[in-house]
């Protein structure tokens, strides 16, 4: 467990801390939403907070970042607003999506959050050609794309990555790997047991990092985001990270898994890490950090009552937005 | 006789087959689960559990968990098949198809023509599909359409457990590639249906007329089979005798049973939850018009959903897909 | 007016709408040639020559040759537009759909609907399609009926040069994707169209009336247009006076000139290079048997291929799609 | 230029000879029933012959060989008659796929040849199920697949790749960069401008080797033939050639490369340099090989003669083997 060696602002610091503490409230809100049948199940991100937040800390408002399934908190790490996300979750019009999409697809372009994905691996090369556009419309736009160890097996990367590299594209890759593909281990799926080594074919930097640090992600992302953004093209990054929770649902994760990993997983949290951090280092007081869950609470409750406030879709839904126009 | 769920049923014709043909093997993510690690063997046995308990009798060599490379691995279920196997595949749901539709239609359905006929490829996958988990526009695909189009495949839908358990066993032993489609909501149906314990077959090609009626004919497939019977008792109760065919088999198709239906009958309607357009409903509804045109004393009526993806939230969802009231208010509509 | 052919046709479209807009890109195998060596550039402008010399005009910022990977820069395009730009990506033949399917069908089609109407995606995917290659069963297909098929995508084919130009600029200007298929024997015959030179759009959603007539309906789509003019002229000779559609686009489909015409001449013929099943012809059909069944003299007749793979032995291949001696058969029946 | 490192038997060089002399004869003629308009156009192999004959001059009949669009040299190479490939190419009814396959997808499988394959990428993952089935029936069958330059950018090969090394497949993948994807240069399309280079990610051997030598590609196939049969795993190997001819039909590669480079390659063709070693090192005399000409020659000859009198299909050939039973 190393944790910073580079320096990293104080507010981006509580600001990382704030965000982490803001997903896991929100997902173990959504989740609660779920128990209660208001929707049929979702991936969980809890346990992972750090790995979108220590990126997107350093993003611009205009850098876009694209998803996966689980992608909850890169929604709310690239800043997708808390209220239009639970009503999405609910399948409420008020939703980011109107209702439409529902967890596996959040989606808001004027955060930068050019949308989740359902099937493993298809987002990658959407997110190449968000990066191309940027670099064919010269913006120092950065493009950054998140996928699972189970998505490393997909084609797809690997095209991807070899199309960012001979274009030089602003684009960031990170795996974000949990270990497992629902219940498959990546240590059986990922021949060589390591996604960041497969940059090197592609002439690519390729970057393992504890994913439950939010200092060390912040650290990795920089140098990253740097070179795309100074146009000396893409990075891998393999994220080391766990889900606290089932792949999906009410999946016991129990069945493919030890309490002992998960315990080791949990002992390492990466929120409590950065609070202790925090403290230790007399960046803030526990008083402050109490403040920052309150509001953090509140957002999340607030969100709440306003997707269930909200309306469902109207029936006239059903048949808008397939096209931008048919006639 | 003992009643099974539809998951039970295709588990125990998988592992019969497996005991009977040494060829047999089960590829797909998570159909073992827990990857290689003896004691975490057998975790998941399928994302539906459709392969629970197998790992555990025939081993990881037969059955053999995939990372996710459907691409791959549906590739590799066909090589496999030309080589001599006879790999069940199992593609978690339809609209993964994207990834792999290259190995499907361009190789499993092709290698034997192309091939002059001198390499067969008896190839099963089996794929999850439909609306209703709330799962919305990449999840909830029906599709069937799409590769009924294709000559050289065969696809097959199941309506309950009895069928689901003999077109399995006939689809692994068909020499030729067939798609097993499974759709969700049958999955998760309360075991209703009774199911020999011992192995059977049910032809592939071979619609079932369910009930025999004489007022209208309403064709179902897979899940609809089910809504259609759940009308027909509406309607017979209103006074209307009903025909009921469960389609099963969309390529081949069984055009006699639809034509010698229709003639008695007159009226049709073909309800279908794929999307409406080049699908197998508007298929049947031209072969129905082409060659029963002079029996009709209507016109073949398709119920889909609209030309639309799948929406996410519930209540649009409910309103996709046809349900038993459309059938009923539409059946009414012809037969008054 | 001067005459040009079906690839200059393209090409000038091209020409002009990377030159009226400068979001306007082009990706594909060899749309450039030579990758990226000054010396070599432009070295096929595209493998049927639809690109060839944009890439001198407008640089290789904007004219992208690829790898070999269309499930990456199919999904680029996707990217691409959904950021802004309106990418025409060349899918160099539509059999090649099997390994970027998903890309099309998952994320081009289903992005404004899932993500509730905010993300556009003014994508073109041009792509070729048909038989008379002497190129088997892996690069002859036609498919625009799977296409067809999903909702979100737009599907259009050009019948001449004429058309082709004008489709092709409305299908860069539309805001949703679109596929365009170029039959090849279309792609290889002699310009003896009047094309303007100027620019000008077609609109999609609408069939063309070839020719008036009162007898018979034949509804030809891309080269069995073509087909069916031909027909038409042999027909006329006989005395039989022909109506002859253009069907252009297929998704969306223009429904009412198609039952407007049979409602007046009562017997229709589709004739169609897909795949039987669940095809395009398949859906007019239907169409027109549900919405113009007291209209029609006889059922409507489709003329697909057989269900089978393309052939490769040119003898083969020759009786494999319907030609312009089936079509005068066939109306000849319908017509006595 | 290196040329044999290991002890080749003198009956495998003389046969290796052979069949590159054999493989260039047919092409040579296949081409000029193409300019005949007997065929709509070719993949032509010419310059290629050593990559299949380095390797299947080790290969058992009963192991498996899997190509591409231009794969006429593997079907000889594995052994493949010469009058059925040539009626193939005709479209008679005589042809091993009965007409109905053409060039681009040879298959025979009473001589292991498991198919030509028109989709870049696409038999990669067939021939990896082509290698788990021996692993499963425990035979000790090889399975060897190729693939171009450019087809080494497409997902399928990464997901076998990563498949076969998982799974310990008896695999060899083998690429043969003959610098271009149609007018495309792989200097271009493959990042890192090296296909071996990307074995390292997958845990597998990647060799580059001369492809334009059949002894080196012998030694190189030979360490891959024996790890594979053994069951260690699959192997990697980057075969540097190069095409004479165009990609296709009567394309002119002079638009997107130089005569000094179609130069420098011919100063090194494979089937010159096995005949001046055979010759410098007294191997055989040019008498000998006088006569391997003449039976070649006359092989194709006769293939050519065969294909040309045999029949088209019958019409009915039009319907059937599209499955094996269909009521
Ligand atoms: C192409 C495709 N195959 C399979 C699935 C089903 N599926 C959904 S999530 C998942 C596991 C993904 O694992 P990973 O990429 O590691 O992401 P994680 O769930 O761990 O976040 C699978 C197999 C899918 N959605 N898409
Ligand atoms: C999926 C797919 N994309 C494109 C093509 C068209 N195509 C045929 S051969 C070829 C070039 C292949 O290059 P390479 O793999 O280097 O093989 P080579 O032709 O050099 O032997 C292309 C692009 C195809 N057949 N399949
Ligand atoms: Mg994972
Ligand atoms: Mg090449």
């Amino acid at each position: 467990m190393k944790d910073k060696s580079i320096e990293i602002p104080k507010t981006t610091l509580l600001w990382m801390y704030e965000k982490m503490l803001t997903i896991r409230l929100f997902e173990t809100q959504a989740n609660r939403e779920a128990d209660a049948g208001k929707l049929l199940g979702m991936h969980s991100s809890i346990g992972q907070e750090a790995v979108p937040t220590g990126i997107c800390s350093q993003l611009q408002s205009n850098d876009y970042v694209l998803g996966t399934h689980r992608s909850h908190h890169h929604c709310i790490a690239k800043g997708v607003e808390l209220k239009s996300m639970m009503a999405e979750l609910l399948g409420k019009a008020t939703g980011t999506n109107k209702g439409k999409g529902g967890t596996m697809h959040i989606a808001d372009i004027n955060k930068g959050m050019l949308g989740a994905n359902g099937v493993v691996g298809s987002n990658i090369p959407v997110a190449t050609g968000v990066a191309l556009s940027a670099k064919i419309k010269n913006t120092s736009q950065v493009t950054v794309v998140f996928f699972g160890d189970g998505a490393s097996s997909q084609g797809s990367l690997h095209e991807s990555m070899n199309l960012a590299s001979i274009w030089d594209l602003p684009i960031i890759f990170v795996c974000e790997n949990n270990r497992y593909a629902e219940s498959t281990p990546y240590e059986y799926a990922v021949a060589g047991k390591s996604v960041a080594d497969r940059a090197a074919g592609y002439k690519m930097p390729g970057i393992s990092v504890d994913g439950q640090s939010a200092m060390d992600m912040y650290e990795v992302s920089k140098t990253a985001i740097e070179r795309a953004r100074k146009g000396k093209g893409p990075t891998l990054i393999e994220a080391k990270t766990y889900r606290y929770k089932g792949h999906f649902g009410a999946d016991n994760p129990l069945t493919y898994r030890s309490e002992d990993e998960e315990n080791y997983y949990k002992d390492r949290d990466c929120i409590e890490r950065l609070k202790n951090y925090l403290l230790l280092n007399e960046i803030t007081n526990q008083e402050k950090l109490d403040l920052i869950y309150e509001k953090s609470l509140t957002a999340v409750d607030e969100a709440t009552a306003f997707a269930n406030e909200s309306p469902f879709p109207s029936s006239e839904e059903l048949f808008s937005d397939v096209y931008v126009s048919y006639k | 006789m003992r009643k099974i769920s539809y998951i039970q049923a295709i588990n125990e014709s998988l592992k019969y087959e497996m005991n009977n043909d040494e060829n047999v093997i089960i590829m797909g993510e998570d159909v073992a689960g827990g990857g290689d690690r003896d004691e975490k063997l057998d975790a998941w046995g399928g994302p539906m559990r459709l392969t629970k308990g197998l790992v555990k009798e025939f081993g990881r060599n037969r059955v053999k968990d995939t990372p996710i490379s459907e691409a791959g691995f549906v590739g590799a279920g066909v090589g496999a098949a030309a080589a001599g196997l006879r790999p069940v595949v199992d593609l978690m749901y339809v609209s993964f198809y994207g990834v792999c539709a290259d190995q499907i239609t361009n190789n499993a359905a092709k290698i034997h023509y192309m091939f002059g006929g001198k390499v067969k490829v008896p190839l099963t996958i089996m794929t999850a599909m439909g609306v209703g988990g709330n799962k919305a526009a990449q999840h909830s695909e029906t599709l069937y359409s799409i590769f009924t189009h294709f000559p050289g495949l065969k696809c097959i839908v199941p309506s309950n457990p009895y069928n689901a358990k003999g077109l399995m066993t006939s689809a692994i032993r068909d020499d030729d590639p067939v798609i097993l489609f499974n759709n969700r909501q049958l999955m998760g149906l309360k075991p209703e249906y009774d199911v020999p314990e011992n192995s059977y077959v049910i032809e592939i090609g071979k619609a079932n007329i369910e009930k025999y009626g004489t007022d209208i004919t309403l064709i179902g497939i897979g899940y609809t089979t089910y809504l259609c019977l759940e009308a027909a008792k509406v309607l017979e109760s209103m006074g209307f005798s009903i025909e009921v065919i469960d389609l099963i088999s969309l390529s081949p198709m069984d055009e006699e049973t639809i034509i010698k239906s229709v003639q008695k009958t007159k009226k049709v309607i073909i309800v279908d939850e794929d999307y409406p357009r080049c699908s197998i409903s508007a298929d049947i509804s031209a072969l129905i018009s082409e060659q029963a045109f002079d029996y009709l004393d209507a016109p073949p009526r398709r119920l889909n959903p609209p030309h639309t993806p799948v929406p996410y939230s519930k209540p649009l969802e409910k309103l996709y897909a046809p349900d038993k009231e459309t059938i009923i208010k539409n059946a009414q509509i012809l037969l008054e």
